[in-house]
């Protein structure tokens, strides 16, 4: 499954208008929480960094990869731990009263 | 590069970030977004792993544990250090990005296939994986006052960081051109790691916020650099979301603080110098916790203003119990939260919610500026230029023209800070020489809490 | 520049997105020109039209090509024409008065 | 199949289209938008036409020719006609996609090149392509009057419809399993285009307007299933935003009448039977063009909420000279549009746009109906539903639920249609005989032409 050019750049240029639509709908409210969920989404990367340190073709490129993969894994797991965490504590009205 | 399987996940998981992005639009919605999001990651990381080019999952294995290891408890930060966290995980998106770039260049150039296209990718890739990876240290640093916040200038800054990108990119391109010059490889590593520090060295602590935007919109765009190199549909178009996602953020955000995207990135703005000198020789009306605590609880309505202030000293679990015992009184309470208030986009919102005020009584500024004239006290917290009337009325003020919560319109204003000394902008507020202006000195968290033991009736013993 | 099935539901995926998060902004007033443009937008199906025609590898593919041309074309040139049309009478307001 | 120049034009004009909808939003760039997508086109043109492949310029050129001889024309219609010039374009749409399938079989059923893949796909084209092709022209005759509006419906009909679709696509996945059963691919053809008529056949005259988006959206699904044919991203993403765009715009005027989406494709809602006989025994005031024109001129604000009935007589310019009269005598004058009213989405806005009334005096119903109760005169021309007060108080009503305009709170209401007789949903409307509305009998058109002589004098004389 080769990608060639075009079609990259195609996917980019719809991708990123999504992005600025979607975005600019996001009630300020979670503006902090929506940061920290994009940036766990672009760890995606860890797709990338895997292939790398399991293809492990040489001793360099293995490490370069498993580096790539602790770096996006922490990103990963943090991100969304923290993200879920800050949710959590938006509520719309407490329980007990009104 | 991957098999059917292996690609619908991914086609799946690329429809599930954009979910959930869309579900983050709403309070109601967002915790499914989190779910649709972590589906997502989860369907992609498994699809890789069952494709067979995958040999061995030692280092994986290895590498995963330890990323879990560190990601675990920098999730457990206390919210106030969110923002340098976030600039943390974008060091260490635009170091993946860039690791696997120059992993990637050694492969091909061992193979003898780096064609002219795969280099000029990488290059991009390396580029700004590295300038993300130190910008984001730097600015996490700065975030954590681990440094100082002060702008760090000096003469010909912007021409020495511009001539140091158009050479790294130039190698960038010659490398292109001709990709057996792999000498030049390392040193365009070297020079975008140091432009990275010296694109952050220049913005003051804190316009930290919007350049941590741009900043996500850096590390998106490393991933789908990355995406190219590997030509992974997924990563081009996880990337761009949060690209894009980063870059209207700071849009947004430079609009509110009315300044340009070239003024917060190259202004160095707001420089101490700026102070006025006269702020002694004007009185100022001081009050005590008791003071403050009896006009409180007699007000109809109050409307309190947090900023930069109250996220520094970490008094929004007082707030909370000072909302607890207005309510408890009968007072409408209301929370205004500017767009540009506290140390990064939506800041105030998430502190005010850690300490459990339901988000309903957070209006934006152009609801209850309306309102602000039938409102009884407005309390500001640790705000400055957020409630200057300046930004209105003196066409030579530095902030004017940047849209503020209207706080001198209320009947009574309460002003918690600990000095005069003026704000970010570095410039004096009247308002808080005005005649319906009480100030009430001392760190937030501390006043707060004597104003909340008088209403407690503790204060009284 | 072959297609693989995924990347076009890939594409085809974002562009649904985005179409749905554009559409959903548009201002009630816009419905109608709204339908004429993305109409408009539809006949760019012109283009495999103008390949079979253009290619006239037999008789039939070539007239079934052409027909589809034609259609084409009229819708194209038509739904551009009318959308333009409807545009030209939205007025904010009048010139002479107020 | 093509080049990349052609590629690279295809990618700017796929961004030029997604522009053009996003400047769709608003009025003030809406004329931009238009510029955006001819040039797109353009750009696509051109690259298809100097691609190689291309040998000859003959065919193309005589059905260009064509295409615009029958496109200028129809560009031409009156503005009330445009429900049905949309309705023919899809099936035009249709047509192109459904030819275009039919030649690729037919050229790689020869060639021998008919994969499993290339025949799932172009079945799906030809499938949606033709219905789409009879849907839209039957939709067309209906909306133009051409034959009878109402539903034609007969027992089973359901079934009927929904078997002939299940055997369409049993065959399609027969030839996808075994593509040289060539025989099959004609009876494909045939079924989908009965059932495009099967489609639109037992659906009223007014439930058209959401059946046309519907239909939209199938022909943006055609070029979807072309694209996939002719493995043209283009195709796929124009027709993608076509599709959902046609989507979305159902929804909204679904839920704007408060049905459900399969009600209005299946439902034949509305029937005639169902009109209240007891119309003729209750009492209603009738007025005339003097009393009208009196009412009008002395009142401080008037909303007149125009409907179906004012699009069939063609009154908007009428509707304009009503506008001038009071403006002229100090009369604030708006517009309420209900968002079903007239005969498709928006259709109410052109109308009036068409009239020269600026846009800024047509008001959408959630902002005009907290006005209602302080408005003088609500003139409802040739409206009846969407002013019916039954939806929101007779839970038994067929429209209970759905949002309506709030003529009834106005202080006088002037209604202006032909009979007692019923609207679309064929129920009595409580509002005609109420104490405070005065019923004005005739012709939209020619009622207010009447109304305006009297308030220019020209009556008196
Ligand atoms: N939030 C963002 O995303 C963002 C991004 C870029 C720029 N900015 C800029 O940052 C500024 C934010 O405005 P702001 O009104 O929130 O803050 P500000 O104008 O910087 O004022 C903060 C005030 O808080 C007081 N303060 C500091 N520590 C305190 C403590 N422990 N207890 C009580 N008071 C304390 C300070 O006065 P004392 O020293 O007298 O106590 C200071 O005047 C704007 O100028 C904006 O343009 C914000
Ligand atoms: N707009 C859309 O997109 C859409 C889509 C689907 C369904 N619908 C349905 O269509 C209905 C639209 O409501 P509506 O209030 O606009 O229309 P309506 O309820 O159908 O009523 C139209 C009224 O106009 C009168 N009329 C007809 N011709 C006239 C003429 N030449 N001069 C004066 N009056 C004339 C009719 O009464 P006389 O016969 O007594 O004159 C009739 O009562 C709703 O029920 C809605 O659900 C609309």
């Amino acid at each position: 499954m080769k990608l060639d050019l075009l079609t990259a750049l195609f996917v980019f240029m719809l991708a990123t208008f999504l992005g600025m639509d979607i975005i600019r709908r996001v009630s300020r409210l979670l503006h902090t929480p929506l940061m920290s969920l994009t940036n766990a989404i672009s760890s995606i990367a860890v797709v990338g960094a895997l292939m790398l340190a399991g293809e492990a073709p040489d001793r360099l490129t293995t490490w370069l990869g498993a580096l790539a993969v602790f770096a996006s894994t922490t990103n990963l797991v943090s991100g969304y731990l923290i993200t879920d965490r800050m949710l959590r504590m938006f509520k719309r009205r407490e329980a007990p009263k009104s | 590069m991957t098999g059917t399987v292996t690609e619908t996940l991914y086609l799946i998981a690329a429809g599930l970030f954009i979910l959930a992005l869309r579900w983050m639009s709403r309070p109601d919605t967002a915790r499914r977004a989190v779910a649709a999001a972590v589906t997502g990651m989860l369907l992609a990381v498994g699809g890789t792993l069952i494709s067979p080019e995958i040999v061995t999952y030692k280092w994986i294995a290895l590498a995963a544990v330890a990323g879990i290891a560190l990601g675990v408890p920098l999730a457990r930060v206390p919210l106030t250090a969110v923002p340098e966290r976030t600039g943390l995980s974008q060091a260490f998106g635009g170091m993946a990005a860039g690791l696997v770039g120059v992993a990637k260049y050694y492969l091909w150039l061992a193979d003898g296939q780096l064609t002219h296209f795969r280099m000029a990718v990488v290059a991009g890739e390396v580029i700004l994986g590295c300038l993300t990876a130190t910008g984001g240290l730097l600015a996490s640093a700065k975030l954590a006052e681990w440094m100082t916040t002060r702008p760090i200038t000096y003469r010909g800054q912007n021409i020495v960081s511009f001539v140091l990108l158009v050479v790294a990119a130039g190698l960038g391109v010659w490398l292109t051109i001709d990709p057996t010059q792999s000498w030049a490889f390392p040193i365009v590593v070297g020079l975008a790691l140091v432009f990275g520090v010296l694109l952050i060295l220049p913005i003051g602590g804190a316009d930290m916020p919007t350049v941590i935007s741009f900043l996500n919109s850096y590390a998106g765009l490393s991933a789908v650099a990355m995406g190219f190199v590997l030509e992974s549909k997924l990563l081009i178009a996880a990337g761009a979301l949060d690209g894009s996602s980063g870059f209207v953020l700071s849009i947004i955000m430079c609009k509110a603080m009315n300044r340009s995207v070239t003024n917060v990135l190259f202004g160095a703005f707001g420089s101490v110098q700026a102070v006025a000198k006269r702020a002694e020789e004007r009185t100022v009306k001081s009050a005590t916790a008791v003071d403050a605590a009896e006009l409180l609880s007699n007000a109809d309505s109050v409307v309190i203003i947090p900023g930069y202030g109250m996220a520094v000293a970490q008094a929004q679990h007082r707030v909370r119990d000072l909302y607890d015992q207005l309510a408890k009184r009968g007072v409408d309470v209301k929370f205004a939260v500017h767009p540009v208030a506290g140390r990064m986009p939506g800041h105030m919102n998430v502190l005010l919610a850690e300490a459990d005020i339901p988000y309903d009584r957070l209006v934006e500024m152009d609801d209850i500026n309306p309102e602000m004239p039938h409102v009884g006290v407005a309390l500001i917290i640790g705000a400055n230029d957020v409630v200057n009337p300046a930004a209105r009325t003196d066409e030579k003020s530095p902030i004017y023209g940047m849209p503020i919560i209207d706080a001198d319109k209320a009947q009574t204003v309460i002003a918690i800070k600990r000095s005069m000394n003026p704000g970010f902008a570095g410039i004096e507020n009247d308002l808080y020489y005005a005649d319906n202006t009480l100030m009430l000195f001392g760190d937030a968290k501390a006043v707060i809490g004597d104003v909340v033991k008088q209403l407690s009736g503790e204060g009284a013993a």
